[in-house]
């Protein structure tokens, strides 16, 4: 059996599989079906300074192979995160490797939410932080899609912790690439891509739109090629580990990801359909090894021929 | 995952089926109002569950579904044959509460939330009644099942088709006055319009009941924050956004957050 | 019956339906298929001003719900575009509403077919500017990913013909209505959108790109959501007529970009599915405004509700 | 659109499927090497065509297709019950020509490409020859059918389980030698390798064929320039990207533009 460990630089994982966030909420809502510490990490659910409500309802929308979401980032706030029983404390007692997602609606937001976990980091593997949020003293325009702003939220966010960061891009840029170099410089350890496509579907019944924030966010099958298209370009441009993800319901797909320049993937909507994805992932990429004769999962990242 | 064979899929009325799966393991621990999340075979091209409330379960591990070909999910589970096979998700959700000693159940209930409570009417012979709503004859389900069950059945329809032309509320506002002050605990499940209101019914009057609420659903399992309805809490705002599928599907009725 | 017929300014249509650029050919190719007047109009394939071989092979590859395409604009070029039997002339005698969808690696490439085509305009109803071709003298950078390169084509364009110009946008941005600003302002009578929008595939077992190319556009059901996106936030943004298209399979569907704000739609990739895609659309609006007591399909165009 | 009916759909051997298609419109023009689109139903994920040859076609009607299963489609096409129908565009394509009065034809095929010939041997009983090749004797196709119709088969395999174990190039090599100067045509359909092998060899010997390519297809109809292949031409590149699906896919050897 193929070396599964994966080295993200500042986090060594004993696979290469991650949940994306806000589809496996704190890892505690699938505490039955299997042992988070089979996963490469459990990425929790965005947590902010706050608690807050998300948006109103409808949040999700079903699409031809993929779904859009604007949940609105609901969640408990940093405090009950970290000591809400079914939060961090489980989390911790339950041994899997945790990323904190973070997110704000201000530079400073961002920084609060890291400070607070950077004082409680037990059991903390690494941040995520997630740029895909309107500011809202900026008038609205996302973080992910300003590079001065997506470099002053990662710089403050890396003044106050010294917990391994992954960056999170947007994939609503024209170029990806010059956001992935412009968080590097700006001190993040890794980028993780794709966040969702920007979408939008109409009930050409009652002429509404189906998610009621208007625009919600296109996960699944549907953005893959997008997602891979995005990785690949990333990979070519910046030498932080690189995790991927966008689609990803099969281990031939996460398969796809590595070669194309990804370190470690995440699973995200295909738990939807099936909890036990990011387990037949990571049994798949062993298989895919195997058959391959490759004595370790390092060997093809990145490995796609060009020509 | 749990696998369910199919054992029958047929038509049961209008656009209505009954779908059995050997499903013993859900069967050995659900209760009415939970439900099952399931996965559709052959839709490639539609990644999310389908939830469905169990109808019934029986001890040798036939689960029951009830359900309507809305769209694309339940026109391709009513393709399915027997010997085919679901992945079920299940049992989900917090169910009803059975009634407590001497509590009389009334179940409220419209098309396919006929299914919901059913297992509230297998209460060992001790009776209840059930007010159907539809909106014509060929909606109404279960009738005779509830019967058999020893369920007093009254039936309304928007059209006239049957029983009482009108509303459900309207035989609920007349149950609660012929009932009096015998003890009585509320169930209902049917489309959202309808459950609000028997949810004000029931608030404004004091008394006890539950509500099963139907909301998109990705996780079914309290994951994703895609299935929330607003309930009170303490907060500055009054309300919160609880998960249906784990804090739900039923909730109390008084504890809904009733807007306008 | 409900009315069909579309006004797009300074072009009527008799319904809003037209093949998108590229997944009909020059309308020859289907004409035993049915009468080329059914549609709205017959976009044709991209034409330059010189012959084109295109891309190497494999020049597509199929992907969940759509397809990846890289054909790279292969095409017989402006003059025998013009006098090939098979190509204006053809569509010339077929009484079809054709627009001719236009290209150039330069600002003067672009300048030039149109100017043949002006000079040679009969039977030719408007223009379409695909700005999504990569520049060859600015290093290839694509037209439509860079405001100043757009502005500049169109306005060449429009300076050497008086037929109705639409340009073609491309999703491959992080503001789309900026781009609809732009070409609008320098002269575009209409746009047209989304073009593909860039993905990759990878072969697992070869380890090579899916696509010769490397990248290609990704096009079919897929897209919609994002597709539908773009033209609802274009129409807030721009008082032209849009046309709309993107992963339109149905009547539905291509209702769904009327309510968003296009006055007329284009299908594209469902051609390879079903040629008759085209009718059964117009068909299908038909169907859904007598259902909806509409009397003209005008009566929907931005009709969404969005509170 | 045409609408084939399945007449039957069975397993022919290994992984290979035969269906036959109620297609009387088709059948009616169809020819050898000519091809049928094939609009696979509940795949809805999946939104192109595939092509296939077309591999006998009866005047009742039928219209046969022998493929192999290697993907979804053709997987989910393996599926599908005697009474369920496909779209079909066809004929599409240009076939072979027949050969010329006192020709003598060769046939050199590799795996399902015995269906694209297959035609061919229905030529009134004057007879030909049939080279197959194949990895091994289970992808050995249609060997029977060609006898029937009165065609000499030799065959190869590359592991040497049935005929020749080698190369379907090296019984080509030795057809030619041993049919000296009797005036031959020559057809060939397979694996890509091995037809441009074949389309050499008849080059080098100036030696009359046609090779049908096989190449992913969009459109089907010279629309999309997804299926091109480069063919000679008195332009500056001695090349162009010829479409295979209408100037296709049976080209003259001496029309490929043969590269390295
Ligand atoms: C707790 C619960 C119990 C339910 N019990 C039953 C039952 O016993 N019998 C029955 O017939 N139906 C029941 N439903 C509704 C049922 O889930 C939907 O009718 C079904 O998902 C529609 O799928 P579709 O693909 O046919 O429709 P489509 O309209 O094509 O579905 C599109 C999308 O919307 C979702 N969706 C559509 N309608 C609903 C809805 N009302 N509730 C939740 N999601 C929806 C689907 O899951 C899918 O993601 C229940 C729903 C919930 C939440
Ligand atoms: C003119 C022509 C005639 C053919 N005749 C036959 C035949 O008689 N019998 C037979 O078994 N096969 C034949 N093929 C090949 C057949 O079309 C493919 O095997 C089939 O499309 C594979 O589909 P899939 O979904 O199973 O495979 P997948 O690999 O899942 O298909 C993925 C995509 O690739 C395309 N594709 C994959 N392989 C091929 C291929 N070799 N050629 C063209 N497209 C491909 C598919 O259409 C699809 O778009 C022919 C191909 C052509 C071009
Ligand atoms: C319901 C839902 C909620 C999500 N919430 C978050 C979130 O809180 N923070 C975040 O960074 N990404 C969030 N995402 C994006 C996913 O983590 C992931 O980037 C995206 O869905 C693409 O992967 P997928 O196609 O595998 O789902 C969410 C996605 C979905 C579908
Ligand atoms: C095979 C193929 C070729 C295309 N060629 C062109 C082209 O020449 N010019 C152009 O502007 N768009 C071209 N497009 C883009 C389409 O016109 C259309 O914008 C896009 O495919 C989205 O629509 P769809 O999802 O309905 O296909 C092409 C698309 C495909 C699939
Ligand atoms: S469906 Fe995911 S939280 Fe309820
Ligand atoms: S398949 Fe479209 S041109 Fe040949």
């Amino acid at each position: 059996m193929a070396d599964l460990t994966t080295d993200l630089g500042k986090m060594m994982l004993k696979n290469p599989v991650m949940t994306a966030s806000g589809t496996f909420g704190y890892g505690f809502e699938y505490k039955d079906y299997f042992d988070l510490r089979e996963l490469g990490a459990v990425v929790v659910k965005g947590i902010a300074a706050f608690q807050s409500h998300g948006n109103p309802t409808p949040r999700v929308a079903e699409v031809t192979s993929g779904m859009l979401n604007a949940i609105g980032l609901q969640g408990p706030g940093v405090d009950k995160f970290l000591h809400g029983a079914e939060y961090m404390p489980f989390l911790r007692s339950s041994g899997a490797t945790v990323v904190v997602n973070i997110w704000g609606k201000t530079v400073e937001g961002y920084r609060e939410v890291a400070e607070r976990l950077e004082a409680d980091r037990e059991g903390i593997a690494a941040l995520e932080i997630n740029i895909s949020c309107p500011n809202v003293k900026e008038g609205g325009a996302a973080f992910g899609t300003d590079l001065k702003l997506a470099a002053e939220v990662v710089s403050e966010v890396r003044r106050v912790t010294t917990l391994p960061l992954i960056t999170k891009l947007s994939p609503n840029v024209t170029s990806i690439v010059d956001f992935a170099r412009c968080v590097v410089d700006a001190g993040s350890d890794m980028v993780s891509l794709i966040n969702t496509i920007t979408g939008m579907a109409i009930d050409v019944n009652t002429r509404r739109p189906k998610i009621a924030n208007l625009f919600g966010g296109l996960s699944g099958p549907a953005i893959k090629p997008v997602a891979v298209r995005m990785v690949y370009q990333v990979a070519q441009a910046v030498k932080v580990p690189i995790i991927g993800m966008g689609g990803i319901m099969t281990a031939d797909d996460a398969v796809e990801f590595l070669l194309a320049g990804a370190s470690a993937v995440a699973v995200g909507t295909a738990i939807f359909a099936d909890p036990y994805a990011p387990l037949n992932v990571i049994r798949g990429i062993g298989e895919y090894l195997d058959r391959n004769g490759c004595k370790s999962v390092r060997e093809i990242v990145g490995a796609v021929k060009v020509r | 995952m749990k696998t369910g064979e199919i054992i029958t899929n047929r038509l049961l009325q209008d656009e209505y089926y009954r779908v059995e799966f050997y499903a013993p393991e859900i069967c050995r621990t659900a209760r009415a109002g939970q439900f099952v999340h399931v996965r559709i075979p052959n839709l490639e091209h539609r990644i999310l569950r389908r939830p469905f409330s169990i109808c019934n379960c029986t001890e040798d591990g036939v689960l029951t579904v009830v359900y309507k070909v809305v769209g694309e999910g339940t026109r391709a589970l009513a393709g399915l044959a027997p010997g085919m096979a679901c992945e079920l998700m299940g049992p989900l959700g917090n169910g009803f509460m059975p009634p407590k000693d001497g509590e009389y159940p009334v179940l409220v209930v419209g098309g396919y939330g006929s299914a919901a409570t059913f297992m509230l009417s297998q209460n060992g012979g001790k009776g209840g009644l059930v007010l159907l709503g539809a909106r014509s004859a060929s909606d109404l389900l279960l009738v005779e099942e509830y019967r058999r069950n020893g369920f007093d059945v009254r039936v309304s329809t928007n059209d006239g088709s049957a029983g009482h032309k009108g509303l459900v509320t309207e035989l609920l506002t007349e149950a609660i006055r012929e009932n009096g002050d015998r003890p009585v605990r509320f169930y209902a499940c049917g489309p959202t319009g309808m459950l609000y209101a028997v949810a004000k019914m029931l608030c404004a009057r004091n008394l006890p009941g539950e509500i099963s609420l139907d909301h998109l659903m990705c996780c079914g399992v309290g994951a994703c924050f895609a299935c929330v309805v607003k309930v009170k809490d303490n907060n500055a705002d009054g309300w919160r956004y609880a998960r249906s599928c784990n804090e739900g599907p039923v909730f109390r009725a008084a504890e809904l957050y009733l807007e306008d």
